[in-house]
């Protein structure tokens, strides 16, 4: 269980590494990776900037995480925020959940990335390829994914 | 709940993403009066003092707020907050 | 698109690697990672072996990502699953979903994970750390994992 | 649907898992007679070929096939069919 906020690209393998080796308890990973697209509404991208509110990011990122960590019975957890300016293709963010089993350890990791695009304070504004910055808006359907984990599973 | 007569007293209020830009700060430290009690309070206030903060908060539906770090509501009672934030909603991941 | 069956381990950052580089639609990577555990209902293992029917494998788990391309919209996919003899902690399967968003991607993976583990003709027999053997029995529950893909989502 | 009297024909027959195991072969390749219609016929024959096949679908509700790589249920003609497989419902990923 561990989140990080850092301008720097992160390494799947050793992360996962980091988590599962010598744990034999776990029989399933789970990772999400979200990546800057070339393309967005139709304009296309230059770069993507990631801004966020040091100190409540790492606050709210750990309190999602703990409630991941209880709500599925995870054996292990990560998450990796990148900020800073970011080109196309470029790792935005990563989350690992490790469970005995697979259904646990997809639920954690949707619920995850469920939570941080709704809770967790980063905000992100595109410069398009002639220079313009445009702050991106909040997606409605990401709000509305939220309602599926109000229900106890 | 408290006595009326509270003194006026500082908090650190902070602006992310296009609420920094509008504002033109990314923090500072205010002295309010006691008649400001909630968030909402704090955004008319705001919205006094000058038309940089009138455009930054000029669609208040559009700003969200945290004090000392936890997402609240515009209802929500200030007093004892050292650290205000408003931002629009998150867009990360 | 591509599935591979092996002995040997896989390298799951030069796997999304190899399916993301140069694709700037990509927004959203999904990956499951299926492992050996120490344990299985009680009995502590010391190994397991993977059997498999070389040519229907493959059939099958083309046919499978196939179905998970058109339903998804995915952008890439890779599945690799492993056989032969295997250690508590090794990796067994791989997946990996690449699609512009989150939700197609997750979703491509659980299906192709649900499809994999009851269709895919792999065999696993475990190695009790007495040196008993015993082929593992079908779960019921991984059959009933795949109701939920009968409707049109 | 074909006319009477079909010749005896080849067929391969593979073998998985504890099948294999029980059967004592990985592969064979058996003449099968023009009465043998469905995979449950085949069952059928197979039983009576000695107590290894009996033992091996002692359960035919534990068994699955497949017709040419193909999964099929315990009613599919097998006529045409190059390699008919048996195995356990399987349990990879």
């Amino acid at each position: 269980m561990s989140v990080s906020v850092e301008e720097k690209d992160f390494d799947i393998s050793a992360e996962i590494n980091a988590l599962t080796l010598g744990n034999t308890g776990i029989g399933a990973v789970a990772t999400f990776i979200g990546k800057v697209r070339g393309e967005a509404h139709g304009n296309k991208l230059q770069s993507m900037t990631l801004e966020h509110y040091p100190g409540m990011t790492e606050a709210e990122l750990s309190d999602i995480e703990q409630e991941a960590v209880m709500r599925f019975h995870l054996s292990a957890s990560r998450i990796v925020h990148r900020i800073g300016p970011l080109q196309p293709g470029e790792n935005i963010v990563l989350v690992i959940t490790c469970a005995a089993h697979r259904s646990d350890a997809f639920a954690a990791c949707e619920f995850l990335m469920d939570y941080l695009k709704t809770r967790a304070p980063f905000w992100k504004k595109e410069t398009g390829v002639t220079g313009e910055g445009r702050w991106v808006d909040a997606r409605e359907c990401d709000e509305a994914a939220l309602t599926r984990w109000l229900k106890p599973a | 709940m408290t006595a009326s007569g509270n003194p006026t007293r500082q908090v650190s209020i902070r602006y992310f993403a296009w609420l920094r830009e509008k504002t033109g700060r990314s923090e500072e430290t205010v002295e309010i009066g006691p008649g400001i009690l909630t968030i909402s309070d704090l955004v008319t206030w705001l919205r006094s003092r000058g038309p940089e903060y009138e455009a930054a908060f000029a669609s208040p539906g559009t700003v969200r707020a945290a004090i000392d770090m936890t997402h609240v509501k515009s209802d929500a009672k200030i007093s004892g907050a050292r650290e205000i934030a408003f931002f629009p909603p998150v867009t990360g991941g």
